[in-house]
């Protein structure tokens, strides 16, 4: 949403541009900054409360669809006035805080998480012009961000004075420290191959394409696919979804964190974190998947913003996907999984895509050779670490938990 | 009363804060988050005069302050994990028990 | 501009002092990830946004975490969070040493004459800082690096439960 | 430029790797270690005689290859290889005699359970030593000069078993240590006055006219010139290394390593570095040789020293029984004249001496130990004799050497080396007494040589040892004849009348001169040697000594000289009781002042402490009113609250910590207010 589009673009590509610049029309000039930041917000908030909503609705549609049930069908054409009653159902509802709760912080839990979640939407470039803000650092702002979260989740667990809670926010704890790493870890190498911090740096740099068919998005590299991979699996665990859901594990904890909450405070948590969800896919579109970037020349017409949205929703498909289709894992797999897995991988990457950079100018047949390194740099350590990742998985034995 | 007059005032306020915390409280968990305090003062002196120094196209008090954390952090993590050790000794972590070296 | 920092400054001491004057240890690591967090504001009024995010990232997101983590590990129950004795004489001297401590360093900081700074703010980019961290501070970057893996190392060796579980390892 | 030059540090790399590789291999790898030391010995070999080919083609340049090791702030130090005729002989000399050497220990220490370290710690010596011959600056000079010094410690030391080895070990290593710091500050005072320790550096290098000119000035310590200090401190080393008079004294008890050791490193390479390194700095030593009105020259100490050491290594060397001590005393005298040919100018007589002299007595030392291995150990010998029947190679090559190292006229090398030795001394000007002590030293080293042949080889066996001595295995008696031959053919080198030698390392023509010219100097010396061959002949070999238990015929002789000599001249007994009398005077003067000065004072004021202590208590005691309780029980708290200081609590030393900071910052303050 930064200065009008040059008018050789397609109107299309130009409209979020446009309609703003016709709002702002109507104040006084001195108002007019304030007015925009407001407007981009409340567009933001907008677009992310309906994407929360109907989110919900898709997720329990394709659960049922994957489970051989209809799922919601009764609100609206096929439910899908669902979302709006519920979130009826969750305002109108009793607001229990326990007597021994910690009142100010198990009011302050949701409000922090729900705050933090939706900073994190500032950096991430929607289109081509759809930027709310411009940072040098803007990957390290995302993930600054984001770190509140944990924080939040922590004070959820401690303040219902409750055992479960308590145990969740332990958990929670140990799966967020122990998959913040790769998380971090994974993005390093876009970093070192883009050069810069900034999302629409990172964008820029994934303009283009290779042969004319093949974009030149880092997921189209043996690096970039690694660490997209990890990235992937990290936001799972930062963003508890299954099957990295342990502070909320239903079965046996309740619901963890959430067991003390009920009505509108519930419903924040709730979107909270699909709001992390989303802003943690749209920062995967951003770092691998070309960002706004569209997957071929001549589809190039089609708006930046469109394909934005395309990409983030395919992603966020593959998240409701994993959680119908996988277990849960226990808390020493999980924390097992993390250090003896992911890290190490990540940190192989980071040296892969050292060795990328560093053969970037080898010209002709060795290109085959470099792909050729790249990828035996990147499965190999796959395969060596992932057979010893389940040998010597003793008895479950909790130390937490 | 200039800008960096008023920085350094809040960052000597602030660490003064966190030593009168680290002496005050036994608990010696709070002792580190004094500590902690301390050096984000320090870290706040370092910025006040990089912004308002003569020569900040060096950055050096930027990089001084990245340098200062990262520090910290691992001053924390050890702190934190010989808090743990004493705890385990003496099923507090009062730091005021902690005096088995007493010569 | 001075107003912004005074409030930072302001909200940064006052969530300090609380952090520092709670009974309840989970009260002050949240309040203080506040000051911290404070703290990282004052480097954006200052145009040290590299800074900024580093300070939110570790101190908020990691430091806080482990505190809070060593927290639950050496808490026993929830109410020992009694006053020990003698803690009152403590804290009055500890007020006392801080206030001196805070005269002095006031006394001088009012006293130095400065040389007025620039108007606005560095410019220091992403950029820049990689080179230097590259570049001349190389060998520095290194240090911290080995100092980092030192540390995690032996804070791990240092926590890791040394034989079976003792009598005061009851979670 | 060819790249070998580049890649000078291949020479002393080969040897370096054998070393690492035999220090590798377990005890069982015998073969392997041996293999490899003797395959590297054979590459550096090959690389040194390019070198020399090289070198010679051009023998008045000295090719360098600097570089830059690491920089210092603007400063850098730096690195560099050096090839020129010297280096080029040298290394061939250096690796050749190692290679037959390396061989001859396959049969030698066959038996030995530590072969593989042995054969490490050679290389290691080899490469050390080699790296002091390439090297072009200083510092990596001194570098590998101390890792010789470590080498030759670890051999002489290699049977630590025997106290007397670990002894002689430690002692070798403490007197060169002496020199070796004369040798340092010379280094550093260089570095201090010139800024470089390269030797050749393109007109910057500490030999060249440029720098040196500016030593040469007079008004340092006493009037002498600054390259003078320089360089007599450099010779102190060079004197610790090579066994030079007053420092000679741990060159004979570092026998006590294996012979091989013996051969090569205290006969034939370590303590020629001396002589080399003089040589190599030639220029620098050379450098006030124009000054007039300094107390005296560098070079003049050098042949004072040098005519001293080989007077005394021959008188000493005629009245020793342990047959490798008499030939380490005939290496320190034959160094001495090394040393005085340095002094008197002829730097090339004292190098063609050196070279010479690395053969026969390589040869003759490692004829010593085929004999002692033959004879069982057996050293004295006084308990040897006969052996001419059954070791006949040995006798043969031992003889060669003998003839050699006393200098039997015109078919051995030792003969013209000596020849050109005394000739320079005779053409010094500035005194004569250098040339008297060389030519008395030539009589003497007839003598006591034609005296070991006949102790050792003729006669009757004197011990059953002597008596079953059998022939050595001919990986022994290989490089006896090897050497043998060296020893004869490497004279021919540099006769006057071809004195190719000569002319190739000083890289300029010199006309050959026809024997008979000075040749009555010749006939002199020629004179005196078969005067000791006489003598030798008529005390020893005429009457060969029946039973070990007989006197010495020299014994007989002059009794009191000779027990004087046998005694070596009683210099260990002279430093124990100068030098080591000294540190035991430090020593104990310590201990007294720690016992008795402070333990005293300390303890009066303890007891001071206890009195003021009693009468406290007493007036306490006595209570005669509650003024002294209370006045007791201020004290007391007093002393509690200075003991509150010492509580171990973190606490406590912050608050100390801060309110030093307050009260320092206030005073401070203070201080600046007005």
């Amino acid at each position: 949403m930064n200065a009008a589009a040059a008018p050789a673009e397609p109107i299309l590509e130009r409209a979020p541009g446009l309609l703003r610049d016709w709002l702002l029309a109507f104040l006084p000039e001195p108002a007019r900054w304030m007015a925009n930041s407001l407007l981009i917000i409340a567009a933001l908030l907008a677009v992310a409360g309906l994407l929360f909503a109907f989110l919900t609705l898709a997720e329990r549609k394709v659960l049922g669809r994957i489970q051989n049930r209809p799922g919601p069908n009764r609100t609206g054409w096929f439910g899908l006035l669902q979302p709006f009653a519920d979130g009826i159902k969750m305002l109108t509802k009793e607001d229990i805080v326990p007597r021994d709760a910690d009142p100010v912080l198990h009011l302050l839990a949701p409000v922090a998480l729900i705050a933090c979640s939706v900073l994190t939407f500032a950096v991430i470039p929607y289109g081509r012009h759809l930027v709310p803000v411009e940072l040098d650092a803007g990957v390290l702002y995302f993930f600054a961000a984001g770190a509140g979260t944990e924080l939040a989740v922590f004070m959820a667990g401690w303040a219902s004075h409750n055992k479960f809670a308590l145990l969740a926010a332990m958990r929670a704890l140990a799966q967020l420290i122990s998959y913040e790493l790769p998380l971090l870890l994974s993005f390093v190498p876009v970093v070192l191959v883009t050069g810069t911090l900034s999302t629409t740096g990172i964008v820029a740099a994934q303009a283009g394409w290779r042969w004319h068919f093949l974009p030149h998005w880092l997921v189209f590299t043996p690096w970039g696919a690694a660490g997209f991979v990890l990235f992937m699996v990290s936001a799972l665990a930062e963003s508890n979804r299954s099957p990295f859901d342990l502070p909320e594990a239903e079965s046996e904890l309740i619901a963890g964190h959430l067991t003390e909450y009920s009505g509108f405070k519930y419903a924040l948590f709730f979107m909270a974190e699909y709001f992390g969800m989303c802003a943690l896919s749209g920062m995967a579109v951003t770092l691998f998947l070309g960002g706004w970037q569209a997957p071929l020349p001549f589809l190039g017409f089609v708006p930046s913003y469109a394909w934005f949205a395309a990409k983030i929703l395919l992603l966020l498909f593959g998240f409701i996907w994993i959680r119908a289709t996988l277990p849960r894992l226990r808390i020493d797999q999980l924390t097992r999984f993390a250090w003896k897995f992911l890290v190490p991988l990540a940190l192989v990457n980071l040296g892969t895509t050292a060795f990328w950079v560093l053969s970037g100018p080898w010209a002709g047949s060795l290109q085959l050779l470099r792909w050729a390194v790249a990828l035996a740099l990147v499965a190999g350590p796959f395969l060596l670490l992932g057979r010893r990742l389940g040998a010597g998985l003793g008895p479950r034995a909790y130390r937490y938990a | 009363m200039s800008s960096l007059q008023l920085c350094l005032g809040f960052s000597s306020v602030l660490f003064a804060v966190g030593l009168a915390g680290a002496l005050g409280r036994s608990n010696s968990i709070i002792v580190l988050l004094g500590l902690e305090l301390m050096l984000n003062a320090a870290n706040l002196n370092f910025i006040a005069f990089w912004r308002f120094g003569p020569a900040p196209a060096a950055g050096t008090g930027v990089l001084f302050v990245i340098f200062a954390i990262a520090v910290t952090a691992a001053e924390t993590a050890v702190g934190l994990a010989l808090v743990i050790a004493i705890y385990r000794h003496q099923h507090n972590i009062r730091l005021a028990e902690a005096v088995r070296l007493k010569g | 501009m001075n107003a912004a920092l005074i409030a930072i400054a302001l909200f940064t001491v006052g969530t300090a002092v609380a952090a520092l004057s709670r009974r309840n240890l989970l009260h002050s690591v949240l309040l203080l990830a506040g000051s911290w967090t404070g703290v990282a504001a004052f480097f954006l009024w200052a145009g040290a946004e590299f800074a900024a995010f580093a300070q939110v990232l570790i101190y908020v997101g990691a430091i806080s975490m482990v505190v809070l983590f060593a927290v639950l590990l050496t808490r026993r129950s929830r109410d020992d969070l009694a006053p020990e004795p003698a803690a009152r004489g403590r804290a009055f001297y500890a007020i006392l040493t801080g206030t001196a401590v805070a005269a002095v360093l006031l006394v001088t900081v009012g006293r130095t004459a400065f040389p007025p700074g620039p108007a606005l703010p560095p410019v220091l980019t992403v950029g820049q800082i990689g080179d230097q961290l590259m570049g001349p501070q190389a060998a520095a970057l290194l240090v911290v690096g080995v100092l980092l893996t030192v540390a995690i190392l032996g804070a791990v060796v240092l926590a890791a439960r040394d034989g079976p579980a003792e009598p005061g390892d009851r979670r | 430029m060819p790249p070998l030059l580049e890649h000078l540090w291949v020479i002393p790399a080969l040897p370096l790797v054998a070393a690492a590789l035999a220090a590798v291999t377990p005890r069982r790898g015998r073969r392997f270690a041996a293999g490899a030391a003797i395959a590297a010995m054979l590459g550096a070999l090959a690389v040194s005689g390019w070198a020399l080919c090289l070198a010679l083609a051009d023998p008045a340049a000295h090719r360098v290859a600097n570089f830059t090791w690491f920089a210092l702030g603007e400063g850098a130090v730096r690195l560099g290889w050096l090839l020129d005729p010297l280096t080029a002989l040298m290394a061939v000399m250096v690796s050749l005699v190692s290679l037959l050497i390396f061989v001859f220990s396959l049969g030698y220490m066959a038996e030995d359970g530590n072969f593989t370290r042995f054969f490490c710690f050679l290389s290691l010596f080899a490469a050390a030593m080699l790296g002091v011959i390439v090297a072009n600056s200083l510092l990596l000079l001194f570098i590998c000069w101390e890792l010789v010094g470590v080498a030759s410690y670890l051999l002489i030391g290699f049977w630590f078993h025997r106290p007397a080895a670990a002894a002689a070990a430690k002692k070798a290593f403490l007197v060169t240590r002496i020199g070796d710091l004369g040798l340092l500050l010379g280094l550093v005072w260089l570095y201090d006055a010139t800024g470089s320790l390269l030797l050749y550096d393109g007109g910057h290098g500490v030999l060249e006219a440029g720098v040196l000119a500016g030593l040469a000035t007079p008004g340092v310590a006493g009037g002498l010139a600054a390259s003078t200090a320089i360089g007599l401190l450099i010779f102190c080393g060079a004197a610790g290394k090579s066994g030079q008079f007053p420092l000679h004294v741990w060159l004979p008890d570092a026998m006590e390593g294996p012979t091989p050791v013996s051969a090569l490193i205290h006969a034939a390479t370590m303590v020629a570095a001396g002589v080399f390194l003089i040589a190599r700095i030639y220029p620098l030593m050379a450098a006030d040789q124009a000054l007039a009105g300094v107390p005296f020259h560098a070079l003049t100490v050098v042949a004072g020293i040098g005519a001293i050491t080989a007077l005394l290594g021959a008188m000493i060397a005629s009245a020793q029984h342990d047959l490798k001590r008499i030939l380490a005393y005939s290496t320190i005298s034959q160094l001495g004249y090394m040393m005085l040919a340095l002094g008197v100018g002829s730097w090339v007589a004292a190098i063609f001496h050196l070279l010479t002299h690395a053969f026969f007595k390589a040869l003759l030392f490692l004829g010593a130990g085929s004999v002692i291995h033959a004879a069982h150990h057996e050293q004295d010998i006084r308990r040897l004799g006969g052996l001419r029947g059954p070791l006949r190679t040995t006798f043969a090559t031992f003889a060669v050497g003998m003839m050699a190292l006393s200098g039997v006229p015109f078919f051995f090398s030792g003969f013209w080396s000596k020849e050109a030795i005394v000739r320079a001394a005779s053409e010094w000007s500035v005194s004569s007494l250098p040339l008297c002590a060389a030519l008395a030293g030539v009589a003497l080293t007839a003598f006591y040589m034609t005296r070991l042949m006949c102790e050792v080889f003729g006669g009757a066996a004197r011990s059953p040892d002597a008596a079953h001595a059998r022939e050595s295995p001919p990986s022994m008696t290989g490089p006896l004849i090897g050497l043998a031959a060296g020893a004869i053919a490497l004279g021919f080198l540099g006769t006057p009348a071809w004195p190719w030698l000569q002319s190739r390392l000083t890289g300029t023509r010199i006309a050959p001169r026809s024997l008979l010219e000075g040749g009555g100097l010749m006939a002199l010396s020629i004179l005196l040697v078969a005067a000791g061959l006489a003598a030798g002949w008529a005390l020893y070999g005429r009457r060969p000594r029946t039973t070990a238990a007989a006197p010495d015929p020299l014994a007989a002789a002059a009794p009191r000289l000779y027990a004087f000599l046998g005694a070596r001249m009683k210099f260990d007994e002279l430093y124990a009781a100068t030098v080591g009398r000294l540190h035991a005077f430090a020593a104990r003067l310590a201990d007294f002042l720690d016992s008795r000065v402070w333990d005293a004072s300390v303890r009066m004021l303890a007891r001071l402490g206890e009195r003021t202590g009693a009468a406290n208590s007493a007036a306490d005691s006595a209570g005669l009113n509650a003024g002294f309780d209370a006045g007791s029980a201020r004290i007391r708290g007093v002393g509690r609250a200075y003991s509150r200081a010492q509580t171990g609590e973190a606490h406590g030393y912050l608050r100390v910590l801060a309110v030093g900071f307050v009260v320092l910052a206030l005073l401070a303050l203070l201080g600046g207010g007005r």
